[in-house]
């Protein structure tokens, strides 16, 4: 299965990235841009068959690994390959 | 000969190169703001090394976009010599001055540490006082430095002798399979340190030549490219 | 329901780590009860990191003054004299929680808060330093925090710009669940324009500046927050995200307007953000202050002025400037892309008045908040002295070589390459002496001077006993200063202990702080700043008592300074200071023989302070430039690390056989120094070193490629250097 | 409208840091994963109201700042806030 998986900050941890962002797209005049928050998107292969089985794996691989579950929250799309 | 240094938030070796040029040159280089739009009658420009805008995004992307950028790119494309160091490699690259991007170190880490050179060409402003028989001991110090292009791209890059400097080790031989560590630091593709535009002009390069450019520090490698500089430019 | 209306119940007190007898001293100085607000306010400033309520009475016993000392332990950090109309401004601190529960965020915020107090009081930060304790190396978390603490330091400084030249790591498993992470940050000013933390007199603005305020590291007080704010927010994280960008901008913006005259004062906004800031500064000059949190710039919508006043958001700055400046502030803020806001104004009142939506929210007394926070003298025992080990009782290892080769590519002693390449520490283009060596140096940018920094302390020494492990911390330092040829200035600390309510732990701490001042004494080298860390434990589990010392040291002239690479025409090496194979607490006895007992080595100050001074003029008078202390592991292993570091081979003699070869070569007696010279230079040095009553003993023979001892056991340098190198970053890998 | 941007690599450009997070995962006993790729998930608000004016413009962005083209792709989804 493939899972794509979002990595985002929770609610009202500091993002100083987008912050930035969101400066930079005003001085390159975007105006009206508001809110903007950066995260990470990753998509992997994985050899399950079973979604539900794909699920609970790929969330343990988000908690040990590719979410840090202290300031990020992840969602976990999956699709059959 | 005039040169100037344009100095983004964030920038932090904008000094360290001013001092490198100042005692090349004997007075110092103009510091060009960022918001600045157009950068004064010049021979040379210097895009420094740092983190510009916190290199948040991607490294250099938010910098190319600042507007003394389009009066650098301009100055460039009508033959002004431009180097642009670590960050300033970047932004170069993101501009499109210079083809490719540098991605993350192979070992996603951090590097701070001396590497060796060779010199590829030396018939440039910034080389002429090398010989590619040198071996240059200069540090790197960044994250992302892992040059990456096309095979097309690399391949037409060394065909038009745009190469300017490659990772070895410390006598000469090529950056990869060593042991310990390797002597290509980042896993760029074909060892490249440093690369021209067509014209030679721009030069794009991870390692700061203006922190080895003092006996004090430890070692003088980087001197020579100043001092060719000032002797090119003047 | 509001926070300030909130019913507080002894548990609510509790929550806010106050005791039942410091809420009845809060109604008393109050004639009331507090509110919610109020209650959170004297919560973070009588906590025991503001108040320093369990150690005041002991850090008193530290030497503070000299004549280089300008500014002593009190302001934001100490500022020490290097003529020429400059200082520099230093301190060391803690960020030991936040790094366990988020390593890097934790650590990267612990780099930022140092430097903000040394640029506080207008010095450019050039150096940076770390000292670093983690657990076991097979416990489960070492491995994850390592590599998040040291990509946090890294991200932090690295972005900002100041080279990171130094510091320590050691494994013990007493860190399991209490890494420490000390940061240092040393600092670079004018002396006449040196910055402190007052409000001097009524009616000045107060101005914010730097980021935004969220509701970032709001601890104890998370629960109210979460009980009392506005509908139903999801409960937020307490960690702090740092910013070092902004950090690099709020530097160059606060230096900026140092060169206007416009501030009167200035504090950054560190533990207890806004609260201890305006506090501390009012407290100081005895003057009253109203704030408006209806101008503070807020990163969240409907905070509390609970959750303002205590906020922890990084990168935040609280001045006071003379009054029709303002524009002046505002233009340089403005230009760095800075928030900038006037949120109030000193007064004569005395009081700490905050008003938030029209409301008053605190109504406080500004001396009592600041000054009135209880003091214990709280019960201790001291730690039983251990018995010193006979040399002669310890057993010897088949192999000297072997040992020597297992304990350099031992986790204490290996190479630390692998953390201080993430480190850039050359940038500013200063960095004379890298991180490798015994101390770092790096030049007073523009000048022939350099400024050494160390940081030292050895943990299982001072468990043992902590007077003479407090000793050794601060010798050490010096001594390693002195390697470089620097004269020792002063020191910073940072004093990681477990719970004072425990009569062993403060047994240790007052030994310690003991032990470091009569070391202090007797070397000249007063404490100027420092940070006290209590409650590291776990489960009634206290860390090793670690006293981690923050020393600084001036080199008048860079052409005259020490390294430890030994260089073409060195042939000889000499070991000055008394040699006596003491093992116990050593090293060897820990890495080789798996004990832990014995007493540690003991510091002779006088002996300490001869023999530094003897090195320290043979260094300035140009007679020897290749110097390495000897500290754990013993001169063995010093003389290695000299070899690795001059790549060349080293022949170790074993002296005349009065103490048996394994302690002599892995004892850790202190105040010893290895230096390399030419054979002629040897001859004159060890006689000299008669007259100033300092022992010297010709070591060995530097050449070749193999590192030998006593003509036996040989050691390629190849294989040495792959064992010391190899360790960590094999161990980071997951080999 | 709120836009939701996935910015990711381009196909056969080198991803390093995918690679080192399969490793990594694999280390940890994730058996069966493959073709691990990181990108940037990137959130923000923008004042437009007509989804085709909010398209042109959020590409726009991504053309000039927000993706690198060389080397990556990005894909925008929209919705009313
Ligand atoms: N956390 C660290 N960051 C940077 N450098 C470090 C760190 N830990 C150790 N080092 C460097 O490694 C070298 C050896 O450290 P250490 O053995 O503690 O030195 P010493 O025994 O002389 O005090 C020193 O130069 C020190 O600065
Ligand atoms: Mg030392």
């Amino acid at each position: 299965m493939k899972a794509r998986i979002k990595v985002t900050l929770k609610n009202g941890v500091l993002d100083p990235q987008g912050k930035a962002i969101e400066n930079a797209l005003s001085a390159l005049g975007f105006d009206g841009v508001d809110d903007v928050r950066q995260g990470k998107y990753l998509e992997l292969d994985i050899a399950e068959t079973d979604e539900a089985c794909a699920r609970t794996r790929v969330e343990e691989m988000c908690e040990k690994l590719l979410a840090n579950t202290v300031i990020e929250n992840y969602d976990i799309e999956l699709e059959a390959s | 000969m005039k040169s100037h240094v344009i100095v983004f938030p964030g920038s932090n070796c904008d000094r360290d190169v001013a001092v490198a040029l100042e005692n090349a040159m004997g007075h110092p280089p103009g510091m060009v703001w960022h918001g600045d739009t157009e950068v004064p009658e010049t021979d040379l420009i210097v895009l420094p090394g740092g983190f510009s805008y916190g290199d948040y995004l991607r490294c250099g992307a938010i910098a190319a976009q600042s507007p003394i950028m389009r009066d650098v790119v301009k100055k460039a494309n009508a033959g002004t010599p431009v180097l642009g160091i670590c960050n300033g490699f970047q932004m170069l690259t993101e501009t499109g001055l210079l083809p490719g991007v540098l991605m993350q170190n192979a070992s996603l880490r951090y590097i701070c540490k001396d590497v060796h050179l060779k010199v590829e060409r030396t018939d440039t402003c910034f080389t002429h006082k090398y010989s590619t028989a040198d071996i240059l001991r200069i540090p790197i110090a960044h994250h992302e430095g892992n040059y990456y292009a096309g095979d097309d791209v690399l391949d037409r890059l060394e065909g038009e002798n745009r190469v300017a400097f490659r990772y070895c080790s410390a006598d000469g031989a090529d950056g990869k399979n060593l042991p310990f560590e390797g002597a290509n630091p980042n896993g760029a593709a074909r060892d490249i340190a440093g690369i021209y535009n067509e014209a030679g002009t721009v030069l794009g390069m991870m390692p700061h030549p203006e922190r080895l450019a003092d006996p004090e520090l430890g070692g003088t490698d980087g001197t020579a490219m100043f001092d060719a500089l000032a002797e090119a430019l003047q | 329901m509001t926070a300030a209306t909130a019913q507080i119940t002894p548990d609510v007190v509790a929550e806010h780590g106050l005791s039942a007898e410091e809420y009845e001293r809060i109604c008393a100085i109050l004639e009331r009860e507090p509110n919610m607000t109020e209650l959170g306010v004297f919560s973070v400033m009588w906590s025991e990191h503001c108040s320093y309520k369990s150690s005041r009475v002991w850090l008193s016993e530290f030497p503070t003054e000299g004549p280089q000392v300008i500014c002593g332990p009190g302001e934001n950090a100490g500022v020490v004299d290097i003529g020429d109309g400059q200082a520099v401004i230093f301190k060391m601190e803690s960020h030991n929680h936040p790094s366990y529960i988020e390593p890097y965020q934790g650590a990267a915020t612990g780099v930022g808060g140092i430097m903000r107090d040394v640029f506080t009081m207008g010095a450019r930060p050039i150096a940076l330093m770390n000292a670093l304790r983690f657990g076991a190396p097979d416990h489960e978390k070492t491995r994850h925090l390592v590599s998040g603490v040291v990509s946090g330091i890294g991200g932090y400084g690295n972005c900002v710009g100041v080279p990171t030249v130094g510091g320590e790591v050691n494994f013990d498993e007493s860190y399991n669940g209490n890494i420490l992470v000390n940061a240092m940050c040393v600092g670079l000013a004018d002396t006449d324009r040196i910055f402190y933390a007052v409000a001097e007199r009524p009616g000045l603005p107060v101005i914010y500046v730097g980021s935004k305020t969220g509701r970032d590291g709001i601890h104890g007080a998370t629960m109210a927050s979460a009980e009392f704010g506005e509908g139903a927010e999801e409960k937020r994280p307490t960690v702090q995200v740092g910013d070092p960008f902004t950090e690099k901008l709020l530097i160059e913006a606060c230096l900026e307007l140092m060169t206007e005259d416009a501030i009167i004062g200035i504090q950054d906004m560190g533990a207890a953000g806004l609260t201890s800031s305006s506090v501390e500064m009012a407290g100081k000059s005895g003057v009253g202050i109203d704030l408006n949190l209806d101008h503070v710039p807020c990163r969240e919508e409907h905070m509390s002025a609970y959750e303002m006043l205590l906020s922890e958001s990084q990168e935040r700055m609280l001045m006071v400037l003379k009054p029709g400046r303002e524009h002046v502030a505002q233009e340089i803020f403005e230009k760095w892309g800075l928030d900038f806001a006037v949120i109030g104004e000193t007064t004569d009142t005395g009081r700490l008045i905050v008003t938030h939506n029209g409301r008053i929210e605190a109504d406080l007394p500004v001396g009592s908040v600041s000054s009135e926070a209880p003091l214990y003298k709280r019960p201790w025992t001291e730690t039983p002295k251990p018995e010193p080990l006979a040399p002669e009782s310890v057993p010897s290892p088949n192999s000297l070589g072997d040992t020597l080769k297992s304990l350099m590519g031992s986790p204490e002693l290996c190479s630390r390459r692998w953390v201080w390449e993430q480190y850039d520490h050359m940038v500013m283009a200063d960095t004379v002496g890298r991180p490798g060596g015994d101390a770092a140096v790096v030049r007073v940018h523009g000048t022939q001077k350099g400024i050494a920094v160390t940081t030292d302390v050895t943990p299982r020494y001072v468990g043992a006993d902590p007077f003479e492990g407090g000793k050794q911390a601060v010798a050490e330092a010096w001594r390693n200063l002195t390697a470089t040829g620097a004269t020792p200035l002063a020191i910073t600390d940072c004093l990681n202990f477990g719970n004072p309510e425990r009569p062993e732990i403060m047994g240790q701490f007052a030994s310690a702080v003991k032990g470091m001042s009569d070391a202090c004494t007797a070397l000249e080298f007063p404490v100027v700043s420092g940070n006290v860390s209590f409650y590291n434990e776990t489960n009634g589990a206290g860390i090793l008592p670690t006293p981690a010392v923050g020393g600084v040291g001036l080199l008048k002239d860079i052409g005259f300074r020490a390294g430890i690479a030994p260089q073409p025409g060195m042939g000889i090496l000499v070991v000055f200071g008394v040699e006596a194979g003491h093992l116990g607490q050593s090293l060897y006895l820990r890495e080789v023989l798996d004990r832990r007992d014995g007493a540690p080595p003991p510091v002779d100050l006088r002996a300490e302070r001869r023999a530094g001074e003897f090195i320290r003029a043979l260094i300035e008078n140009g007679s020897i430039s290749c110097v390495h202390d000897c500290s754990d592991g013993g001169l063995a292993v010093a003389a290695a690390e000299m070899a690795l570091a001059g790549n060349v081979g080293i022949n170790l003699r074993l002296g005349d056989g009065q103490i048996t070869p394994h302690a002599l070569l892995f004892g850790e007696d202190q105040g010893r120094y290895l230096v390399a010279c030419g054979n002629e230079t040897a001859a004159e040095l060890v006689d000299a070193s008669m007259s100033w009553g300092v022992p010297a003993r010709i070591a060995g023979e530097i050449g070749g490629d193999l590192l030998t001892i006593d003509g036996g056991d040989p050691i390629s340098l190849e294989e040495l250097r792959a064992r010391h190198e190899e360790w960590l970053p094999h161990y980071m890998n997951g080999d």
